[in-house]
């Protein structure tokens, strides 16, 4: 896919470049970090759509004091990439606005990183950093409630520190990657068959959306083509992981209502949905059924039954609407505004709740799906979030039943790159992998982006002068995974 | 019989026929002086009953509903007196209204005009109070449509607030003739008397004083909305304000003052079964009330429509102080006053629409220089104001005078004296808002338009009628004094 | 009937009829408050009805009817059409939260209660022992109308008013004259239309119902 | 002596059988979700489990923690003495004033959110400020609407309440009645913490009102709270269906048989009540925090209302 251009700079070219891809209607897709040869190389990665486009600067810093201007001033994102690509390989971003430390727990020994060749095993922790320096609200009835790392339910680990007053929240701070697993440094030196177990593991709701972000990614490194019957089964497999996700989520947020009975109905479907899937690829979250360059299935999707699921999901999703306190608890729940959706960098329904209009399968396409808007709305609150997914699971349905009727068109592969890019719109947002491939053909280097890593400062800004009580629901209706985020 | 029955029916029957010609033929160039007509037979009609029931028995017809003594024979005369210049400004009003839906416009114009007179006609006419009721509220309906004749978003504003507050208002005096009937069964009248304005006026004594105090309390509170008394006042200056000149004419000239119609009936009633003081403390604090809200909200006026309303609320507020003091020369002065006000109000009122249209809109800041640009107009909206203000020869000065000597021998002085020093201040606000319309420097250059001064002919008109009346009553004076003595009761 | 019967039936009806009317001041569903408007003219009829099974008197049962599809059926059904058109079915912020006004409303019930003592000591009976019920749902229509937003709210205060005041002609004199009656009769529904045909305007002017958009008239 | 047999069945009654009753609204709730339910005994096991682990309490929480339970319970199973259930004949007659029953259930909710605040966690304290927002708004309405009752009866006494209510059904007809009834009835399902002021299913740390407060109780603790719980719950529903449909409890001189079937006759009544609490529950939603007071505000009207009615309607 020759529509990714590469552009190798110095590193004090690359705010103007930036400026200009930004200003030129790219967004800031992914920034990675890795050892080479003759210092640290920087890969930003700037993507566009209508038409599809993607653009790399490639730079390289040296070893002794790694530096980059920071791009903080430009793009949210950018800040946080920077970040994190300081505290896992301490390339410095100069005056970076917000200096202060994103993934590196409290416990790591200073100058210890590692993500780096030579960081060996992690040494015994101390508590050399202090903790984390919250920010303090002071104030006439004004107090902190500390939440996490570990949870009263069976969720995955983050910390949440609320400044309230009575039960408003003034300011929510969320700490995270307490489940940092180093897992793009174990891509390292494998084969790359022998990846993609890894990338279907990075976030257990979203493996078929890692695996095939993974895939393309590699496909376009090796330069393999693909089949558009292939394609389109793909395809079909990724509404199928969005249709039992969202199905969950709709049953979550009523679950989160107190509304059980809507939360078991919701249950009852999302179990037939895994059980199309067990059918369909012979494992229920879908794994295994994709590799590079082909794609096995055991069966396909009945569109009738389908159809027959998403008919009970409207009337689940009119059930819940039509209910009045549920509908007084989502309307006007934790509002995100477009514009600081779009300031954050947003991705998946909730930037398209937001009213932004984002979607990776019409914006970076493998195959042509004709006529595909998302579905956008612009309340922005819980109520726009469900919403959006209600929408959505009708149109995969159809979506899934178009795909198996005719393989679309595909976007033609081109010869083999060396390194490459995988773009696909996961159930959660956009999914961005790029490998570099070795000279001996294994996986050099590999850079995951999950939507979760743009859409988890979303969520404190739409709490922002909502009430503690409902911090659980506004937290399930942006669902956001934490070993996404962690990797 | 028969020829008085119909006399008596006649000032709301004209009306009623001239609505259902328009609402049949619509506004054309033929019926376009039919509203005028039905005003001048309305006040003919008036003028002969006047003549039938001066120092004589009441007249009654319409099956009893309709009863017509010497208070009702003046304030037909009042109502037909103003509404003969309003409706002769009709059709010069609709001639500067084109556009898609002007024909269907100026046809709601005509038949809501001539409605509003009939239902006005109606609530003086009326026997008992309950129909006075009925009639007042729809005045209040038929005006809505008036005052959003516009259709622009500030019309819109005011005729929901209008409609809104009055209704309420309204509501209020309907319990409290629910409570008064309540109160009169239980004094012996029989199920369909106990309304009856005269029966209970005659019978009031017999009245259980706690429910009638409640019931008058309740019926002097909703009458009071609708007479734009303080603090009941909020939706006067914005109807008045938006509603099309001839309308706002009718409205301050003659709507308030049947509203203060009923509160003198009531009074009556009131006055007998609970004593004089309980409607005098009500009607003082009223009083008092609208003479300090007029006089704050005119310092700071930008607006000559609402300037002319707020004085509206002023006078009501003079007439409720009248009626508090009470006793034929009180009462004689009140009802001078209505009609002196009447005639100035609706004249000023016309006279404001062609400024208005002059201008382009209602704000005192961009007229400017009025004297110079059209003398006639200009001098005759200064000299209307002086009127407005109480300045001799003018029939208000005599009103006032006339109110203020009653008070003093009634032993209301202090109120008299708060009264006329908010009076003072609101003569400063008034004369300086005046003073900067009629001689301020215009900055832009005038448009002499001869039509703008031949608005002025209803305007100096009416203000030479007022003079008049000012200086003798002539026939009036017999008609005025039966009225007085049945507002205060003496007289059946 | 039963004089026992009688009162409680009475009550019975007079108690909906009061629930109703404060339960308005709970919703903020403009839909669910047009309901319990309908219930209230439901209410209302029944307590006529009970009267005037009372009486034996057949025409104030007809008017109990009449009275009934005007309040349960026609008006209900006119605002239902309005809220439908306009799209807007809440009550977003009224200026007295709903907490804050249920218990003005429990003031405004002691004061009715107050203000009623010489009514009912003029003439002692079931009836009249209710009129506290009627005027408590006067005051609540006022309230209702002084502090919501929505121009479908203070239209439901305006008619709950109406209620109240028809529901104590009733429960006093029996009802009004008849002449009266259908005056009174013509001019809420006149008014009610007036009102709708204004809401119509409004929401075409402004875009919407909510009066505080309504703030371009003032000194 | 049917006196002392009464009283004693009715708390043996309340103290084993609201467990039961617990288990009976869980299973409902589940049935109608569609699951299997962890079956009537399941918080007779839970209880069961709780005694025999080892009691623990935070490190810096003093008397009032570990007193907290005990006084639940206490009064919890005095109120099921006092409270006309079964006879309204109880030789603790002269404690069966509606005040004193609902300041002994005040006082329980009162230690609870004390315990939770001495706990010093965050969680505690959101807790009981909660509970104390509910209970503000709670135990007036229960005052009130009680006393709206008494007006007519001329006691505040519950036994003579309940026996003049059963005299004179017709009575139960009036809005007086109906008013009380429906404020009290609200009022309940706060004070149980149920759906729609509190969910006791959940695990969402910051919804929690009760939960919130007994967060750090754990073994024989919890298990007293637990039981204490229940049998308010029990209590509350007794309570109601005594005053409003107080047919079949036995009044002075009823033998032996009387008392068995009138045990009998309240066991199907709670079990109804119950049964339709969880059955509502099912389509229920939870509330948004600020709205709660909006909901027990309404309550109190009512009461306030009924109080108001009984005075003009009579």
């Amino acid at each position: 896919m020759s529509i990714r251009t590469v552009t190798e700079i110095r590193p004090r070219d690359l705010p103007g470049e930036a400026e200009r891809l930004l200003g030129d209607g790219y967004r800031l897709a992914l920034v990675s970090a890795h050892e080479q040869a003759r210092g640290f190389g920087l890969v930003y990665l700037f993507t566009a759509a209508d038409p599809d486009r993607r653009s790399e600067l490639r730079l390289l810093v040296p070893f002794e004091n790694p530096a980059v201007p920071s791009l903080a001033g430009l793009s949210f994102p950018a800040g946080r990439f920077e970040r994190e690509v300081r505290d896992l390989y301490g390339v410095t971003p100069l005056d970076h606005p917000l200096p202060r430390r994103l993934v590196r727990h409290h416990h790591w020994p200073r100058g210890w990183y590692p993500m780096r060749a030579d960081a060996g095993p992690p040494p015994s922790f101390g508590d050399p950093e202090g903790p984390f320096p919250f920010v303090t609200v002071a104030g006439p009835g004004a107090f902190e409630i500390p939440v996490g790392p570990v949870h009263a339910g069976l969720i995955e680990p983050g910390h949440f520190r609320f400044s309230v007053v009575g039960e408003s929240i003034i300011k929510l701070k969320a700490r995270l990657w307490f489940v940092h697993r180093g897992i793009e440094k174990l891509f390292r030196g494998r084969a790359v068959a022998d990846g993609l177990p890894l990338a279907e593991r990075v976030s257990g709701d979203t493996s078929l959306g890692h695996a095939l972000a993974y895939c393309l990614a590699v496909e376009e490194a090796l330069g393999v083509t693909v089949e558009p019957e292939a394609q389109a089964r793909r395809a079909v497999l990724l509404e199928l992981e969005r249709l039992y996700n969202h199905v969950t989520d709709l049953g979550a947020l009523c679950n989160d209502v107190a509304h059980s009975i809507l939360h078991a109905q919701a249950g009852r479907v999302r179990e037939r949905l895994l059980r199309i899937n067990a059918e369909v690829t012979g494992h229920r979250l879908l794994r295994e059924a994709v590799s590079v360059g082909e794609v096995k299935l055991r069966s396909l999707p009945d569109p009738a039954q389908l159809r027959e699921i998403g008919a009970d999901v409207a009337e689940i999703a009119a059930l819940a609407l039509g209910h009045k306190v549920v509908a007084d608890r989502f309307t006007g729940t934790a509002v995100l505004g477009a514009q600081a959706a779009k300031d954050l960098g947003t991705l998946g329904y909730v930037a398209r709740a937001s009213g932004l209009d984002v979607d990776a399968r019409r914006d970076h396409p493998t195959l042509d799906l004709g006529a595909f808007p998302p579905a956008v709305e612009s309340g922005g609150d819980v109520l726009a979030r469900f919403q959006v997914r209600v929408r959505e699971i009708a149109a995969s349905i159809e979506l899934i039943a178009r795909l198996l009727d005719r393989p679309p068109a595909t976007v033609p592969a081109t010869g083999p790159q060396g390194t490459g890019v995988g773009i696909v719109e996961g159930w959660r947002g956009t999914i961005v992998h790029r490998v570099e491939l070795g000279a001996d053909g294994t996986l050099a280097h590999v850079k995951i982006v999950d939507p979760s890593f743009f859409n988890w400062p979303a969520l404190p800004v739409a709490l922002r002068g909502a009430i503690v009580p409902d911090f659980p629901l506004v937290n399930k209706s942006f669902n956001l995974s934490y070993a996404g985020n962690d990797l | 019989m028969r020829a008085s029955e119909l006399l008596v029916a006649a000032p709301a029957g004209v009306p009623l026929l001239a609505a259902a010609v328009y609402a049949v033929f619509g506004w054309t160039r033929r019926t376009a002086w039919l509203g005028a007509v039905a005003a001048a037979l309305l006040l003919a009609a008036a003028v002969g009953l006047a003549v039938a029931v001066t120092g004589k028995p009441a007249l009654t017809g319409c099956w009893g509903l309709l009863r017509v003594d010497a208070l009702s024979a003046y304030m037909l005369i009042v109502i037909g007196a103003v509404a003969l210049p309003a409706m002769l400004a009709g059709p010069g009003y609709l001639a500067d209204r084109t556009g898609p839906r002007a024909a269907v416009l100026a046809r709601r114009y005509g038949v809501f005009t001539q409605l509003f007179l009939a239902a006005m006609a109606l609530a003086v006419l009326a026997a008992s109070l309950g129909l006075v009721w009925v009639a007042v509220e729809a005045t209040t309906i038929v005006t809505a449509f008036l005052v959003g004749h516009r259709h622009t978003r500030k019309a819109t504003e005011a005729a929901w607030k209008y409609v809104v507050i009055c209704s309420v208002g309204i509501g209020l005096a309907l319990l409290g003739i629910v409570l008064l009937y309540f109160a009169a069964l239980h004094a012996g009248l029989g199920e369909g008397e106990g309304l009856d304005l005269a029966l209970l006026a005659e019978r009031a004594t017999a009245l259980d004083p706690g429910v009638t105090r409640l019931a008058v309390l309740l019926l002097l509170l909703g009458f009071g909305t609708k007479a734009g008394l303080a603090p009941m006042h909020a939706w006067l200056p914005d109807a008045h304000s938006q509603a099309p000149a001839p309308v706002s004419a009718l409205m301050s000239g003659v709507l308030l003052a049947v509203a203060f119609y009923a509160i003198l009936r009531v009074k009556v009633v009131a006055d007998q079964a609970l004593g004089p003081q309980f409607t005098r403390v009500l009607l003082v604090a009223a009083a008092l009330a609208s003479l300090a809200v007029a006089a704050a909200l005119l310092l700071a006026q930008r607006d000559f429509k609402r300037l002319l309303a707020y004085s509206s609320i002023e006078h009501m507020g003079l007439l409720a102080l009248g009626a508090a003091v009470g006793g034929a020369l009180a009462l004689g002065a009140v009802l001078l006053h209505i009609l002196g006000h009447g005639l100035a109000k609706s004249a000023l009122f016309l006279g404001s629409g062609h400024i208005q249209r002059a201008a382009g809109n209602s704000r005192i800041e961009s007229v400017r220089g009025l004297a110079a640009r059209a003398p006639l107009l200009g001098g005759a909206f200064g000299v209307g104001l002086l009127a407005l203000l109480g300045m001799p020869p003018f029939s208000l000065f005599a009103s006032e005078l006339g109110i203020a000597r009653a008070g003093f021998g009634a032993g209301l002085g202090w109120v008299i004296v708060a009264a006329f020093a908010l009076m003072l201040v609101i003569v400063a606000a008034v004369g300086r808002h005046a003073l900067l319309m009629l001689l301020g420097r215009s900055s832009e250059p005038g448009d002499r338009t001869d039509r703008v001064d031949r608005g002025a002919i209803p305007l100096v008109a009416a203000l030479g009628v007022c003079a008049v009346l000012g200086i003798t009553l002539g026939p009036l004076g017999d008609l005025l004094g039966s009225a007085a003595a049945i507002a205060t009761g003496v007289a059946p | 009937m039963p004089d026992l019967t009688y009162t409680e039936l009475l009550y019975l009806a007079c108690g909906a009829f009061l629930l109703t009317g404060v339960m308005v001041l709970w919703r903020r569903d403009l839909r669910a408050v047009i309901r319990l408007f309908a219930l209230q003219g439901l209410a209302l009829a029944a307590v006529i009805g009970v009267l005037a099974a009372h009486q034996g008197d057949l025409e104030l049962a007809l008017v109990g009817i009449g009275v009934g599809a005007l309040r349960a059926g026609l008006l209900p059904y006119l605002m239902a059409r309005a809220l439908a058109a306009g799209g807007e079915d809440r009550e977003t912020r009224p200026l007295v939260n709903v907490s804050a006004s249920l218990v003005v409303a429990a003031a405004l019930a002691m004061l009715a209660y107050a203000i009623s003592r010489p009514l009912t000591e003029l003439a002692p009976s079931p009836a009249t022992r209710a009129v506290p019920v009627a005027l408590t749902v006067l005051l609540v229509g006022f309230f209702v109308l002084v502090t919501r937003r929505r121009a479908l709210s203070q239209v439901v205060g305006f008619l709950l008013m109406d209620n109240a005041i028809t529901a104590t002609a009733f429960l006093t004199t029996s009802g009004v004259p008849l002449v009266v009656e259908l005056g009174v009769s013509l001019d809420v529904l006149l008014a009610i239309l007036v009102l709708y045909v204004l809401t119509n305007r409004i929401r075409a002017s402004f875009g919407g119902t909510d009066l505080d958009e309504l703030r371009e008239l003032h000194d | 002596m049917t006196g002392v047999a009464g009283v004693v069945l009715q708390v043996l009654l309340v103290a084993v059988g609201s467990p039961l009753l617990v288990g009976v609204m869980r299973q409902v709730r589940a049935r109608l979700e569609g699951r299997a339910g962890a079956g009537l005994w399941q918080p007779w096991r839970d209880l069961r489990k709780l005694m025999r682990k080892q009691a623990i309490t935070p490190a810096g929480t003093g008397w009032v923690f570990r007193a907290a339970p005990m006084v639940l319970a206490g009064t919890a199973l005095v109120v099921a003495a006092v409270v006309p259930l079964v006879t309204t004949e109880s030789p603790l007659d002269g404690v069966a004033d509606l005040f004193a029953v609902t300041a002994l259930l005040a006082l329980g909710s009162v230690a609870l959110a004390l315990a939770g605040l001495d706990t010093g966690t965050a969680f505690g304290g959101m807790g009981a400020s909660r509970e104390v927002t509910v209970l503000a708004l709670v135990e007036p309405t229960i005052l009130v609407s009680v006393f709206a009752l008494s007006i007519p009866a001329g006691s505040t006494n519950l036994g003579e309440l309940v026996a003049a209510a059963e005299a004179n059904w017709l009575s139960l007809l009036s809005p007086v009645t109906l008013l009380a009834a429906v404020a009290l009835a609200i009022v309940s399902i706060a004070e149980s913490g149920r759906i729609p002021v509190d969910n006791p299913a959940t695990h969402l740390e910051l919804t929690m009102i009760h939960e919130a407060m007994i967060l750090e109780y754990a073994g024989p603790d919890l298990a007293l709270i637990e039981w204490a719980s229940a049998m308010r719950l029990t209590l509350l529903l007794g309570l109601l269906a005594g005053l409003f449909a107080p047919w079949g409890i036995a009044t002075a001189g009823a033998g032996a048989l009387g008392l068995l079937v009138a045990a009998i006759v309240v066991v199907v009544k709670v079990t109804v009540l119950g049964v339709a609490l969880a059955a509502g529950e099912v389509f229920m939603a939870k509330l948004r925090l600020f709205r709660i007071p909006e909901l027990l505000a309404g309550s109190f009207l009512m009461a306030l209302l009924a109080v108001a009615a009984s005075y003009f309607l009579v």
